[in-house]
């Protein structure tokens, strides 16, 4: 989503749904896995009369309560919603102003950018990398003649105090991009997404996805009629659309028919990711990631030295005249504050603030690569802070086998999990592991104080309720432990580069267990200077003079007390903003790009909903993702994130790996050849292949032939509620969906026992044999089937649990830019088992 | 019904004296199953009349309570049961209807008034006869309506819950109306009955009077074992008056 | 819980033994069908927010006694907040039974560091100081043994490629400040969490 | 009679003199399930769980998404899952909460023989006191949804108690706190009545023509009602198409009482004035009875009568088989 709208998490929240005309949820199961949020959608059906479409390989218990049920394979969304993006081109049922006003349609694409045979320019077929360097818009060739935009506004009123540092658009600004505002050139980002997308005719999507084409039509009727200005259509969508090689693709995709529609910024719109655990969006803010620091800023790459090395190569420049770049300009200033607030006054100017004590990484650092280090005996250990890291997989049998490979690994956790038994698994010999594993004891949520950041980025703080049993430890006391010891021991011992070790700032009040209260005040941040609280990160300066650790929480712990701790239920403009419950980043702004929520003359695009709005004097309603004060006659690009100043149709190559329009690609195991015309037949052109991995493929029309897919049950939450009776006893035992036909072929009864297999591994479970799971016919008239996995169950605490763990059987191979693993749509046998496995 | 011909023991004055005062009616065996199906029968009645009547329930706290009330009615229905069975088996051949009970039956509006008719009854009159086997059917049909109430996932319907609860309603009062007049002859309107449950032996002149043609069955047989024919006070009869008329 | 728990439908008070001689049809005692107070009424109402999904549902646990010192706190139920626009007081199966979980899941949870030794297949206890002891010292061998200054290129990385840090997903935004803090000045590249996955 | 809960009470089972509360006060609760808005989840079968300490039983998974096969003594609340074909080629998948409905007239109530066992309060809540229930399992049988359910171990029925201890003290119950999407709605059951035409409306604006508001007459209407969608698959959702408390068994079951306490007492006293009327018969004197003894030989079947033993009848001159003379008619002795 970064790559489309400048920011990377759901663009509107839970309450906001109750806004919504049309809602298509695809790769997601809101009733199931996120209720107490979904149900706003119900409310809107039943106040504005919405209509909700559920698009899954599934018949869930949301299809249950859905307008319009769709099947899909698992594996072909980029098909569909090129379908949808070519049927509301072609149908012409885009939002013409909001394109125009808020995207990069009218950008002119550089000459060198082609596509063809599913490949986009640049391909390298013997490296598998793509040069992107074609992937780039038409510069003018002088800068234009009135200086450029006056730099990044600020956010909140005050302007931004002078001498914000460098990437002050203006001045001595790169030339702007070339623009067709008529859309009419060839060359500019609207045709060639017309052109491209032509391709995806709904008999092709029928034939790629299975889903039938009158239903298919019957979908992109009903979405596509939110393109209208006084009608608005939410996207809901959730792992099931990550969990594939293009998953970025696929976000990029949905990013792009939202765009067209004109929903994103508007109340009732936008596209919502649900995120899946409670501090999954907190956690990703604060960067437990290995390519960014915490504010999403970049992590820096070998080669970039010094700060304005890092500046140089990550930080955005305006491209547009009207862009305000906000996050490019300030760039500097949020990681010198971040710096400030690791290393205190050991982050001076001429130490360059300590930049170089960041670690680089050598390249690709993800979840995978670092299994796989494991497996090759790089990686020694392992800090496993309440993760099932064998459950998660993929390919549980290739995790268990690289924690087996470690020399010491700890699990920090209130229960036990498959990461610290893993020694200990089925089928695994103890005798010949040598890791050494702590599990070391945590405290529960209600055991200790801090905030959860929930999927529509509201912060809320919760109270310790319950004294943890015997000598059970908060988290964050072992960590500040082990920071304690290690640096005396660096301090005593010496040894390799102790420099951030020892300088890291640790003033808490109590060194050895820092008080969360005092840890959520230094990531708001402090102006050094006068050592009050920042209110807002437009504060937070370059010089060194302020400190945040994270700068988009900054004005969530201002000098009026935690904001995450408000609990005030008023909603003055019935939209649902509650903008007195909790703290939502940034800046207590409850819609993201809220500006596009209104036309060129700043007014609503409906009157009954409006984000934001313009009264003549500032900007009113949520609170404005945009300088409040900008009259709508300065123009001022709506996506304040991107150095473009709008949403991304087409995404350049600085941004995108592999490719700047999504394209289908058939997955990793895949049950038919590419059938989108123009489209590639291999795999996809650039995912990385793991060595070692490849030879587990499955091919096509081997002896594989079913697309199986993992999922949750709304009794379950992943792995821990297997330690809860009333849940096993919702929801009690491993099972498998599969449709009555192919039952029926492998002689599978209803309630009895079913053995699937993949490449990598075997689970067997109870059959659930119903209807809600439908074989579909794909090109040429081939019918394949479907098998549904829940993934809830394994050996750590489990009943019946020996081969139960859905990730056995899922491929390792992720998503070309992030890596992440492809859960969704492989291929698996099924046959009938007789008795019960334990 | 002729006693079991068992040897007949060395007769000394204490066994001749008791032996002879008036006839066996009933051995310990017989009187002993006879009040233990009685006693079941109470209990049946008064867990019955609790469990059937609400305004009854005051009955729970003597039962055991309306747990253990609820818990024995059938259990104990069902020694009943087992009891009614044997009687039946023991009774059975004596209480078979012929052409002289109906006689009876018509002049039982004289019974009732006269407690008597002059036919020349056995050792049952069509009455008891007509006790007897009302009493062994209501039994089994208490039993077969009450086996659904005990075991309510037996039969998978309600309605025939219901309708068995009914009738086993219905047959209980049947059953009660009988016992009323059970009790009431043996006990209270025919003096010198009550003794043939208690002691087993009845007078001659009881005999005589009620059932003669069973007196005198039982005179010739006991004339056949040459036994003298004795009086309750032991001596020969026919030369004693007594008021006991 | 002790069995009585579960009949406490049945009043506390006068039993059966009032009622074993009632006069005649006339029950002497009260209708007490519920004669179970409301085990909430005199609980002290915690604020805390659902530890499962990102929908953020705010819920009340109920805990017994005022907060004093000499009281531990017994957690009693768990209930919804109703004041919370997001889930206005209802919760789904997972919120409506973290009561359970709460008290430790139907596992008896470990309240002591766990060791198993290399090739063991038993765990052993031990003391939070022998364990943070042994777990710097295997961190700074590890670090120190893979420690990179500068790549074969010459660029300054400072990077330590011997262990990883995962998960972050199930806690609050300040441990993961502290995590990310600590485990980034180590140098560490490997650091994921469930948002990968 | 007031109990210490707070809520008069209307009716209790085996409790002769039925519903004299003049005065009507407090507000008749209501529950309703909009199973248009269910999506399943089970979070109201875990929240009565939680509340009530109910504790979780061993299940497995028979091939579908319930979780229990039926209702049972400590699963007070069950989602019911069934798969069915619609007639336009799509799947319906319908989803229930199964419990009990609370009936206005409850067959449960009048068919319980324990006093006080099920007791009906003023708002409508029809619940169980197992401290008086004797376990006969009549309830069973009188319930026309098939709800309670008898416990092996403590030999007692148990149902939903429409939590009766939140209701009492102005909490609504558990259930309805935590269904995420408002499908099980609680309120006064005039705003509940409302609210399921308001939804069955809509729901017929939405395609729905058969949406109806499952209410029956025949148990007297529900406080636990249901506003169902598809109206016409009612059998699907195992709700009776037109639910009847047994009416006539009840009438005749009164009926047999009435007559079965009159007969009684009738046997008794008539028993009474046929002793008083006839007396004792207490048998004639001996020989005079021996006599008429043989006199009824008729048939020969015992031997000649004993003229030489010293057994003859010793009454003289008198033949023995002549007709007795008619008698003066003396208290209680007639030949």
């Amino acid at each position: 989503m970064a790559a489309s709208f400048g920011r990377g998490a759901m663009t509107n929240h839970w309450v906001d749904f109750k806004n919504s005309d049309v809602f298509l949820v695809v790769g997601g199961n809101p009733a199931e896995n996120h209720p107490c949020g979904w149900r706003w959608a119900y409310r809107a059906r039943d106040e504005r009369g919405a209509k909700i479409i559920h698009v899954d390989p599934r018949f869930t218990r949301t299809s249950a309560t859905a307008d319009v049920y769709a099947p899909i394979r698992a594996g072909a969304d980029v098909a569909f919603f090129g379908g949808l993006i070519n049927y509301i081109l072609s149908e012409e049922r885009y939002h013409a102003d909001y394109v125009k006003l808020h995207t990069n349609a009218a950008f002119l694409v550089d000459e060198g950018f082609s596509f063809s045979d599913g490949l986009f320019s640049g391909y390298d077929e013997a490296a598998k990398t793509y040069d992107t360097a074609t992937w780039s818009y038409q510069m003018e060739d002088t800068p234009p003649g009135e200086p450029g935009g006056e730099g990044g506004d600020s956010e909140q009123g005050d302007d931004l105090p002078a001498g914000t540092g460098g990437g002050e658009a203006g001045g001595d600004a790169a030339p702007f991009v070339r623009q067709d505002p008529t859309l009419e050139d060839p060359r500019c980002v609207f045709q060639l997404m017309k052109d491209h997308f032509s391709r995806y005719t709904p008999e092709v999507v029928a034939d790629t996805t299975g889903m039938p084409r009158e239903k298919f039509l019957e979908v992109a009727e009903l979405f596509s009629s939110t393109g209208a200005p006084d009608k608005v259509g939410n996207l809901v969508y959730a792992v099931g659309l990550t969990h594939h090689t293009t998953g970025v693709q696929i976000i990029r995709a949905l990013g792009m028919v939202q765009l067209l529609l004109g929903n994103v910024g508007r109340p009732g719109g936008g596209v919502n990711a649900e995120r899946g655990h409670a501090n999954i969006q907190g956690n990703t803010d604060n960067a437990i990631s290995w390519e960014i620091l915490p504010g999403y800023l970049a992590v820096p790459r070998p080669g970039l030295e010094t700060i304005d090395d890092y500046l140089e190569g990550v930080a955005a420049t305006g491209l547009a005249a009207n862009a305000i770049n906000f996050f490019g300009n300030n760039y500097k200033a949020f990681l010198v504050s971040l710096l400030k607030d690791w290393f205190g006054d050991a982050a001076t100017a001429d130490n360059d603030f300590g930049y170089a004590w960041l670690p680089k990484p050598a390249g690709n650092s993800s979840w995978l690569t670092a299994h796989d280090e494991a497996l090759k005996g790089t990686l020694q250990g392992l800090i496993c802070f309440g993760f099932h890291n064998p459950a998660a997989g993929p390919d549980s049998n290739r995790m268990i086998k690289s924690l087996s490979k470690l020399k010491w690994m700890v699990a920090m956790d209130p229960l036990p999990t498959t990461a610290s038994e893993f020694w200990r698994s089925p089928g695994v010999d103890p005798a010949a592991i040598d890791t050494e594993v702590f599990f070391l004891p945590c405290t529960h949520w209600i055991e200790k104080d801090g905030s959860f950041t929930n999927s529509g980025r509201w912060a809320q703080w919760k109270w310790k309720a319950l004294e943890p049993e015997g000598e059970i430890r908060d988290d964050h006391w072992v960590l500040a432990q082990l920071h304690l010891r290690l640096k005396r021991l660096y301090e005593e011992e010496g040894g390799a580069f102790p420099d951030p070790i020892v300088n890291l700032r640790w003033d808490y009040s109590n060194a050895g267990h820092p008080d969360l209260e005092e840890v959520a005040r230094d990531a708001n941040g402090y102006d050094l200077e006068t050592g009050l609280l920042v209110d807002t990160f437009a504060d937070l300066r370059d010089d060194g003079t302020t400190s945040s650790g994270n700068w988009i929480y900054a004005g969530s712990v201002t000098e009026d007390g935690n904001q995450m701790q408000r609990r005030q239920t008023s909603d003055p403009s019935g939209l649902g903003y509650y903008h007195g419950w909790g703290w939502s980043w940034p800046l207590n702004r409850r819609i993201l790009y809220n500006r596009a929520s209104a036309d060129a003359d700043g007014n609503a695009w409906d009157p009954e909903r409006p984000g934001i709005r313009w009264n003549g004097r500032n900007w009113i309603g949520d609170v404005p993702d945009f300088p409040p004060t900008s009259a709508p006659e300065e123009g001022k690009g709506a996506f304040i994130m991107t150095g473009e100043g709008v949403a991304r149709l087409f995404a350049p190559g600085t941004l995108t790996t592999d490719g700047p329009f999504p394209e289908h690609y058939e997955q990793a195991e895949s049950p038919i050849v590419n059938p989108v015309p123009g489209g590639r037949r291999e795999r996809h052109p650039i995912a990385h292949l793991y060595d070692g991995a490849q030879e587990t493929f499955a091919p096509v029309d081997g002896d594989f032939p079913y697309v199986a897919t993992t999922y949750r049950v709304t009794e379950h939450e992943h792995y821990v509620t297997q330690h809860v009776s009333y849940l096993n006893e919702a929801m009690p035992e491993f099972f498998i969906e599969l449709d009555p036909d192919l039952a029926a072929q492998k002689g599978v009864t209803n309630g009895g026992q079913v053995k699937v297999r993949s490449m990598r591994g075997e689970v067997q479970g109870v059959a659930v044999v119903s209807k809600r799971i439908r074989p579909l016919r794909l090109a040429g008239g081939k019918v394949v089937h479907q098998v549904g996995i829940p993934l809830h169950w394994n050996y750590a605490g489990g009943r019946r649990a020996a081969a139960s763990m859905a990730n056995l059987l899922t491929p390792y191979i992720g998503d070309a830019t992030t890596r992440t693993p492809e859960y969704k749509g492989f291929l698996v046998d099924v046959e009938a088992a007789t008795e019960r496995r334990e | 019904m002729a006693a079991p011909t068992a040897p007949r023991p060395a007769v000394t004055d204490e066994a001749h004296a008791e032996q002879h005062a008036g006839f066996v009616r009933y051995g310990l065996f017989e009187r002993v199953l006879h009040w233990f199906v009685a006693l079941n029968f109470i209990y049946l009645l008064l867990s019955g009349f609790a469990l059937a009547y609400p305004r009854m329930a005051w009955l729970y706290p003597l039962l055991g309570g309306g747990q253990t009330a609820r818990v024995a009615h059938p259990i104990v229905g069902v020694v009943l049961t087992v009891g009614v069975l044997v009687m039946l088996v023991l009774w059975m051949g004596q209480s078979t209807f012929s052409r002289r009970d109906v006689e009876w039956a018509k002049k039982l509006p004289t019974y009732a008034k006269t407690g008597h008719t002059d036919l020349d009854t056995g050792k049952y009159n069509a009455g008891q006869k007509g006790y007897f086997w009302a009493m062994i059917l209501l039994t089994v049909g208490l039993l077969v309506t009450g086996i659904p109430l005990w075991f309510p996932d037996l039969l998978d319907s309600s309605g025939v819950l219901r309708a068995m609860r009914l009738v086993h309603h219905v047959l209980f009062l049947a059953f009660l109306a009988a016992f009323i007049i059970h009790v009431y002859l043996s006990s209270v309107a025919f003096p010198g009955t009550m003794s043939a449950m208690t002691t087993g032996r009845v007078s001659r002149a009881w005999a005589a009077r009620h059932h003669p043609r069973w007196f005198r069955e039982r005179e010739a047989a006991q004339r056949a074992a040459g036994e003298p024919i004795a009086t309750p006070d032991g001596e020969d009869v026919g030369r004693r008056s007594d008021d006991s008329r | 819980m002790p069995l009585s728990r579960r009949d406490f439908l049945k009043l506390s008070g006068a039993t059966g033994a009032a009622a074993a001689w009632g006069t005649f049809g006339f029950d002497l005692q009260p209708a007490y069908a519920q004669a179970a107070n409301l085990k909430t009424s005199r609980a002290t109402e915690v604020r805390s927010v659902c530890p499962y999904c990102a929908v953020g549902c705010s819920m009340i646990a109920y805990v017994t006694g005022q907060g004093g010192n000499n009281t531990k706190p017994t957690l009693v139920h768990i209930e919804g907040d109703p004041d919370s626009p997001i889930n206005e007081g209802t919760l789904c199966p997972k919120g409506a039974s973290t009561m359970q979980l709460a008290l430790g899941g139907n596992l008896e949870r470990a309240t002591a560091p766990q060791y198993r030794a290399p090739g063991s297949d038993e765990w052993r206890q031990l003391s939070w100081d022998e364990t943070l002891d042994r777990l710097a010292r295997l961190v700074k061998d590890t670090r120190d043994e893979t420690f990179t200054e500068t790549d074969d290129d010459g660029n300054t990385v400072n990077r330590q490629t011997g262990f990883a840090f995962t998960g972050g997903a199930t806690q609050s935004n300040e441990e993961g400040q502290v995590a990310v803090k600590v485990i980034r000045s180590l140098g560490t590249v490997y650091i994921e969490q469930q948002a990968r996955v | 009679m007031a109990d210490d809960l707070g809520l008069r009470v209307r009716r209790r089972s085996a409790t002769p003199g039925g519903d004299t509360n003049i005065r009507r006060d407090g507000v008749e609760v209501a529950k309703i399930v909009d199973i248009d808005l269910c999506i399943g989840c089970k979070a109201c079968e875990v929240a009565c769980k939680e509340w009530n300490d109910l504790p979780a039983e061993e299940t497995w998974n028979f091939g579908s998404y319930q979780s229990h096969q039926d209702l049972t003594p400590t699963t007070w609340d069950l989602m019911r899952f069934k798969e069915v074909d619609l007639d336009d080629g799509g799947l319906a998948w319908l989803i229930k909460k199964d419990s009990c409905l609370h009936c206005e007239e409850p067959g449960c109530l009048a068919a319980c023989p324990a006093p006080g066992a099920i007791v009906q309060y003023e708002n409508g809540i029809v619940d169980f006191d197992s401290s008086k229930c004797i376990g006969c399992q009549y309830c069973v049988a009188g319930c026309p949804f098939d709800i309670p359910r008898f416990d092996e171990e403590t030999q007692k029925v148990y149902k939903c108690t429409m939590c009766v201890d939140r209701v009492s003290n102005g909490l609504e119950p558990a259930c309805v706190k935590s269904c995420p999407t408002g499908s099980i709605k609680f309120g006064s059951k005039q705003d509940m009545v409302a609210y399921g035409h308001e939804k069955v409306a809509k729901l017929v604006d939405r395609g729905f023509a058969d949406a109806t508001l499952y209410d029956p007459e025949g148990v007297g209407g529900l406080h636990m009602m249901y506003v169902v969608p598809r109206g016409d698959m009612l059998a699907d959702y195992d709700l009776p198409e037109d639910p009847q408390v047994p009416g006539t068994f009840f009438q005749a079951l009164s009926g047999l009482r009435k007559l079965g306490s009159a007969a009684t007492w009738a046997g008794m006293l008539g028993v009474g004035l046929l002793f008083l009327r006839t007396g004792r018969f207490r048998p004639p004197p001996e020989d005079e009875a021996v006599a008429e003894a043989y006199a009824l030989d008729d048939e020969r079947t015992v031997g000649p009568p004993p003229d030489d033993s010293a057994g003859a009848a010793g009454t003289a001159g008198t033949n023995p088989y002549d007709p007795p003379p008619p008698d003066d008619g003396g208290e209680g002795r007639t030949r």
